[in-house]
């Protein structure tokens, strides 16, 4: 991110030299205000989804009325920033009898890290002024995946706590159901990921997405790994959504048996966080997803120019925009797949969770990755080491 | 500020174990004594990560993952010690549990 | 120093009471069940009803035979027309009316499209139990088509208050076969929808097979009837063994199974779906000309004894007893509802399942509380 | 290069993990002194990556955070009711206990001061593994691949007795805290026993 933006910088204001701490703040700023504009952009497309798969139109009445004329999808586009300041205005209710500690505590926590998992997702790649491409991101860290599993545990603790110090049987059941599932869920998670891993010898994202865009075998088509390691992709995209506790995997907040679980006892802005970081990390397994198995920002053999001119308009930065455009594609089609298996299937029964996650995930993803080292063994002695 | 040496490190971990120690001699709960020692692994973790960075020598490093991969593996028996002692005992201070003293 | 021992030694984390209910989003309406948990585990499930009593039966002691039909509606919210039904069944065998053929038809005809509107009903909130939210919309959406039809005839989509003792209150409308027979060409294909919604998913399949198994044996004792008995493979149905109007002319099965478990309840419900659309399709085809009422006095005085009468609701045998002292009041009223005795077999079914199991298992009974507590 | 940790970030962290230290061994409620446990070991997690170990604060927030503190907070709710503060939080003989462990911390700050360290710059060439030229490549920051091939090349004996280790412990704690057999019992037991 920092040499981009400094380079933006310069390029706009003609060598302004920007302080150390700028790029941190704006990435801060772009990362907050995108978690926010796009959660709500997923709960309405959610709900249009659902409606869809339901054959009713969702939201139409809130927004323009000659859009909602024209179609369901046009409708009801104001519907997630009316519910958001209904959601602000509404009393802050702390219950009498709670920790109040943990109470207030656990849904900062869940933010955060929603917040936090942001920093080595790369979207895109620019060559602009640059000796070689640049990845997008707020920092493309040496240990990115690690690192993006690592946060994701605070997600257990924030809804341990929240379920804790709810002083409520319901919380404390749903509190516990999910600290067991993702707990078990996160084991064949990293298993899956590790086939990507040992195929690309590189934990950070970044580097994930370049060798993918190198191709496998010398062949760009293999490069996605989603071929290589597709048993991975598979136990990875199930895992993630019992790990976002997404139905079918919404044990911990069942609403027909734990009422709300774990966010039962809240209310208004602390529901509010509870929620956006649902959709955010949801969108954030959305664009892992895509980064580690469906080749980021990049499409095979396709390699768009550093900045593209129409004549009588020059548009640089058109490869980091190009790649944009790709990535937010790939990582919505996942969104979409996700709410489709969200409105079609029932809810699982948590023993059965244990089962499916411990006695078929786990092992499948033990074949996952034995299957890419033997691929990325190939590679090494065949096609001149590893591309990483 | 002054600039922070190998001795700066030294010291934190230091603290940290006494901590560790104090809390281990005189919580009653199994549970907060598991929580001290944690808090004594870390220590010692982070004396040999020190260590590997100013004495340069990456094995600090290797062995500190060690050490993390066995207090992994103490906090599981450990908590599975709780649990049983609670099972038997319905409690878990550890003051109480001497019915091996006859 | 006091050492505690456990009491029970088996124990591996504390039981605790959980109170599901009186308010919780799935024990629709009112039940209350104490629950005694080991962790998820149910170790003890205490049902407690009686949060919705509106004494019916007092007040049907304080009206006079017609004034009670429209309180009969509100036994069974899902179901008014058989509701409606066994009242007046039991009024006209204790007076010997016997109402016109006509009349004999459009109470079949009501009474199975109600089946239909209570078994989409169902079929909607029990796939919301097991957490599938589409089947809810789908099964809404098909039961608006049958409340049309109940609109076109009583004006009224929900407490009908359409049966009059010795008929029924009005004619069907013009139209009312074809529209009927219309909506059944549209929605019988539907059935096929919805199962494909459930029965082939695995998820729901484990959730549901080998869950809450109901022996043939114990729902006799417990009183269980209607659709949950078949699905415990006692062929029993009071259309078909006390046949009352006019079921001994139209052909049907009863569909049933053996497993007993909540899947097999699920099963039969929807079986049963396809036997009301054919007993449907016959109804308009025999339906005869004629009256439709055979007008009673306002004033309806009953000659002193005493009936019991039950006919098959689509939650099971309901049961009429009433008593008269040759006064133009019942003496005694008393409704026996298939889901009181439905809900005394949570107590047993539900022991050791977990949570979710519960929601399934209770769903699966289709219990409707204001007819539990009347 | 000399090796230079911003001191800034240093007291902050410093005061971070003892601050939270002290919670943990002073805190009524058990879940409290879990919470602040957490905060101990991302203090630390950040003083690695103070030291630019950054694999090893990665691998301190997944284990320690994300293993070891969530099977604590579980035991503690497995094992208390749910709100009542631990009442008896010390052992009869607290000062004797501080006084202890003040003498300890005297006599470690005694010999860490009295020392003379070999300190040197960091100039190692790790190892690392390119297409173009097999090993070699300098790098002045402790890759996670120069760990990879440092924990693989000298210490695999004991890499692999830690996954004995840890597959011995994991049985272990399987038979201690199982539940014990009964006729009756199901053969899925609840899932929140197993740690």
């Amino acid at each position: 991110m920092e040499p981009i933006f400094e380079q933006f910088v310069r390029d706009l204001t003609g060598g302004f030299q920007i302080p150390f701490w700028a790029p941190m703040l704006v990435s801060l700023g772009l990362v907050l205000a995108f978690i926010a504009l796009n959660a709500m952009f997923m709960i309405w497309l959610e709900r249009k989804i659902c409606g869809r798969i339901q054959r009713r139109l969702g939201p139409m009445l809130t927004g323009p009325k000659a859009w909602a004329r024209f179609s369901m999808w046009t409708g009801g586009w104001f519907q997630t920033p009316c519910d958001s300041v209904k959601l602000l205005l509404k009393e802050d209710i702390v219950p009498a009898q709670v920790d109040r500690f943990g109470f207030m505590l656990a849904p900062v926590l869940i933010f955060m890290a929603a917040l936090a998992v942001y920093v080595p997702l790369p979207i895109s790649s620019t060559a602009h002024g640059q000796p070689s491409p640049i990845v997008v991101a707020v920092a493309d860290l040496d240990i990115g995946l690690l690192y993006v599993v690592a946060i994701t545990t605070l997600t257990i603790l924030a809804i341990l706590t929240a379920g804790w110090a709810s002083n409520n049987k319901y919380s404390l059941l749903g509190g516990m159901r999910a600290g067991v599932q993702i707990l078990s869920y996160e084991i064949p998670m990293l298993f899956a990921l590790m086939g990507p891993m040992v195929l690309a010898g590189s934990l950070s994202l970044g580097d994930l997405v370049l060798v993918q865009h190198a191709g496998l075998f010398g062949v760009p088509f293999l490069g996605w790994f989603l071929v290589p390691s597709f048993l991975g992709a598979v136990v990875y995209l199930i895992c993630a959504v019992a790990e976002t506790n997404r139905p079918p995997f919404d044990m911990p907040e069942a609403e027909q048996e734990l009422v709300a679980g774990f966010s039962t006892e809240y209310t208004a802005m602390r529901f509010a966080m509870f929620y956006l970081a649902e959709f955010s990390n949801t969108f954030v397994v959305c664009m892992i997803f895509t980064a580690v198995f469906l080749g980021g920002w990049t499409l095979p053999g396709f390699v768009p120019p550093g900045s593209l001119n129409l004549g009588f308009f020059h548009l640089p930065y058109f490869d980091l925009l190009a790649g944009m455009a790709i990535f937010f594609a790939k990582a919505y089609a996942v969104v979409l797949l996700l709410m489709w298996i969200r409105w079609t299937f029932p809810r699982l029964r948590p023993d059965h969770l244990m089962t499916f996650g411990w006695k078929f995930l786990l092992p499948l993803s033990f074949l996952n990755l034995l299957i890419c080292t033997v691929l990325a063994a190939v590679q090494q002695i065949y096609f001149g080491g590893n591309p990483g | 500020m002054s600039p922070i040496g190998l001795n700066h490190f030294l010291g934190l971990g230091a603290v940290l174990f006494c901590l560790g120690a104090y809390g281990v001699l005189t919580r009653r709960n199994a549970i907060a004594v598991l929580m001290s020692l944690e808090l004594m692994f870390n220590a010692v973790n982070l004396n040999l990560v020190a260590f590997a960075r100013f004495l340069p020598n990456l094995d600090g490093v290797v062995l500190a993952v060690f050490v993390i991969a066995v207090a992994a593996a103490e906090a599981a028996v450990g908590v599975a010690l709780v649990l049983s002692i609670y099972r038997n005992f319905r409690h878990i201070d550890l003051d109480q549990v001497d019915t091996m003293k006859g | 120093m006091m050492r505690q021992f456990p009491a029970n030694p088996d124990l591996t984390v504390e039981e605790f009471e959980l109170n599901m209910g009186p308010q919780h989003p799935s024990t629709h309406g009112v039940l209350r069940l104490v629950l005694t948990m080991d962790g998820e585990r149910v170790v003890r499930c205490k049902p407690v009803v009686g949060y919705l009593h509106r004494s019916i039966e007092k007040m049907a002691e304080n009206r006079t035979y017609t004034q009670v039909i429209p309180v009969t509606d509100r036994l069974d919210y899902c179901t008014s027309m058989t509701s409606n039904y066994v009242y007046v069944m039991a009024v006209e065998d204790l007076a010997d009316i016997t109402a016109p053929p006509r009349a004999q038809y459009i109470r079949v005809i009501m009474s199975e499209l109600n089946r239909i509107a209570s078994h989409l009903l169902w079929y909607g909130t029990f796939a919301l139990e097991v957490g599938a939210t589409t089947p809810f919309i789908y099964g809404f959406r098909d039961r608006e088509k049958v409340l049309d039809l109940f609109e076109s005839t009583c004006g009224a989509r929900l407490l009908y208050n359409y049966l009059r003792i010795g008929g029924v209150s009005r004619d069907l409308p013009e139209d009312f076969c074809e529209r009927m027979l219309a909506f059944l060409d549209e929605w019988e294909p539907l059935i096929r929808e919805y199962e494909a919604l459930l029965d082939e998913n695995p998820i729901f399949y484990n959730r549901t097979k080998k869950v809450g198994i109901l022996s043939p044996e114990a729902a006799l004792t417990y009183g269980v009837s209607g659709p949950n008995l078949r699905a415990s493979g006692m062929a029993r149905d009071v259309r078909r063994e006390e046949p009352y109007a006019v079921y001994p002319d139209l052909e049907f099965d009863i569909p049933v199974r053996t497993e007993g478990d909540v899947f097999a309840r699920y099963r039969v419900r929807m079986e049963e779906l396809r036997q009301s659309a054919r007993i449907l399709r016959q109804c308009a085809e025999k339906l005869p000309k004629g009256p439709f009422l055979e007008p009673q006095p306002l004033r309806l005085v009953l000659p002193e004894g005493e009936t019991y009468v039950h006919l098959e609701s689509p939650r099971g045998d309901i049961g009429c007893h009433l008593v008269s002292k040759g006064t133009d009041k019942p003496y005694r009223c008393k409704f026996r509802t298939p889901s009181f005795c439905h809900i005394e077999v949570f107590e047993h079914l539900v022991r050791d399942c977990l949570i979710p199991d519960i929601m399934a298992i209770c769903a699966s009974f289709d219990v409707v509380l204001p007819e539990t507590d009347r | 290069m000399i090796f230079d940790p911003n001191p800034v970030a240093f007291w902050l962290l410093a005061a971070m993990v003892t601050g939270c230290a002290l919670a943990v061994i002073r805190a009524h409620k058990l879940y409290h002194a879990g919470l602040a446990l957490v905060g101990t070991l991302f203090g630390v997690a950040g003083l690695y990556g103070l030291l630019q170990v950054w694999f090893l604060a990665g691998v301190q927030v997944l284990v320690y955070v994300g293993a070891i503190v969530i099977l604590l907070l579980f035991a503690i709710m497995l094992t208390h009711h749910m709100m009542t503060p631990n009442l008896k939080t010390l052992s009869t003989q607290p000062w004797t206990a501080a006084a202890m462990c003040l003498m300890l911390l005297a006599v470690l700050l005694g010999g860490i001061l009295s020392s003379t360290w070999q300190t040197a710059p960091d100039t190692t060439v790790y190892p690392t593994w390119t297409s173009q030229s097999g090993f070699q490549v300098a790098e002045a920051i402790p890759s996670v691949k120069a760990l990879g091939f440092r924990l693989l090349d000298p210490f695999t004996l004991p890499f692999e007795m830690v996954s004995v280790l840890i597959l011995v412990a994991m049985i272990a704690a399987l038979a201690v805290a199982r539940k014990p057999p009964t006729p009756e019992d199901p053969a899925e037991g609840c899932e929140e026993v197993v740690p």
